[in-house]
């Protein structure tokens, strides 16, 4: 179970495979667990009317959005079975080919671990106060639209 | 009252056509009176839809505001 | 798309953290991805009448896993539009808290990174040759039951 | 005919069972003649659900078999 301190989720800049890999190591210890499920968000070199995206600055409204989360995350520990539950999210730049969102759910059957995963990246995506702006080549913007 | 401010936020491309990040505008008693004020005295705000946030918290219907209520604007979210 | 070309997805011996993030690593120059949806399986120490699993021991059918593994491979990238998908599996030992099977799709757009991971998972488990001997602390074993 | 005989490669918990990973055994012409006889030979086989693979693919009804088949008992899967 988990306190209900609230947690910050945001981290500058890209997320790194180093910091990925210490997470899972970190859950090694942890022998109850069966499953962790694994999501992560990279950024697109998408083409937008002929020029290349080159990176997402991301910004938040950061009190909101932790708040959001909490409520978020205490919906999920009511609903599934799990070890535990990690989310991070970009703020600042991310080039593309980076990652700006990494989701880590644990349990210890695999069911939980994945529809946890799963449920999270689809609310963190609907509900949280987080807004991304795709840079392009050259020069200009496009604000990104979630789908 | 006609001396009460209110204090809003402004976040991602709302703060391009507000051309600000926060700004300070006259009272309005609630956010249903708030909204129509903002889509007359910024007119491109009709192209995006936007949230208005009250104390941190998405308003539904209309809620009823007074001077120190933290209130943002949010346009559609994009996180991911 | 993948070539015919019969993958390996064997490797002696728990699959550890800094592997998953040299994989991952390995995907940031494809920058058409979008979502990288991974599960791992971890060893759990469950109790199993009073003692408690220390590891497991993987065996399989080798020839005959590949084979399948290939066929899932192919209507895993008929079904859904991935950029790739990765599959590894331990054989030996794997002691509880490691990792014993890692399951990695990307795709420009998430959901078809996550349902393909997902059906992997799933059909991996209900479908590949492979067995595990739960070893018991002191001695004796069982034989694992998958579900 | 008579002098024919089937290998078959044992795995996972039948090969305790049986008492090796891999056993000669007179012919039989397809997979339900031989699964008779395995569990006559073998009677502790009635305890565990098994496939017979053929050529490496699971036999799902009656499978023809000769000299040079690839036989392979399996227990149920238990990979991941």
């Amino acid at each position: 179970m988990e306190a209900k301190k609230i947690k910050n989720i945001f981290v500058q800049g890209a997320i790194s495979p180093a910091f990925i890999a210490d997470s899972i190591a970190g859950h090694q210890s942890k022998t109850t667990i069966g499953g962790h499920s694994i999501f992560l968000g990279q950024v697109r070199a998408d083409m937008i009317n002929g020029q290349k995206v080159v990176g997402i600055e991301y910004t938040s409204y950061v009190e909101m959005a932790l708040d959001k989360m909490q409520e978020i995350r205490e919906d999920i520990f009511a609903k599934y079975e799990l070890s535990c539950a990690h989310v991070y999210h970009s703020l600042g730049m991310v080039l593309t080919g980076e990652i700006c969102l990494f989701v880590f759910t644990s349990a210890p059957h695999r069911r939980s671990a994945i529809d946890a995963c799963n449920e999270l990246v689809e609310r963190i995506k609907a509900e949280l106060p987080v807004w991304g702006k795709e840079l392009l080549e050259g020069e200009g913007h496009q604000w990104k639209v979630n789908n | 009252m006609t001396n009460q401010r209110l204090h809003i936020q402004v976040f991602g491309q709302l703060s391009e056509i507000l051309g600000s990040t926060g700004v300070d505008i006259p009272f309005f008693a609630d956010t249903n009176e708030l909204r129509k004020w903002l889509l007359t005295e910024y007119p491109a705000l009709d192209k995006l839809p936007f949230l208005i946030a009250v104390d941190k918290k998405v308003s539904q219907t209309s809620t009823p505001l007074n001077e120190n209520a933290v209130i943002a604007l949010l346009p559609p979210f994009s996180g991911g």
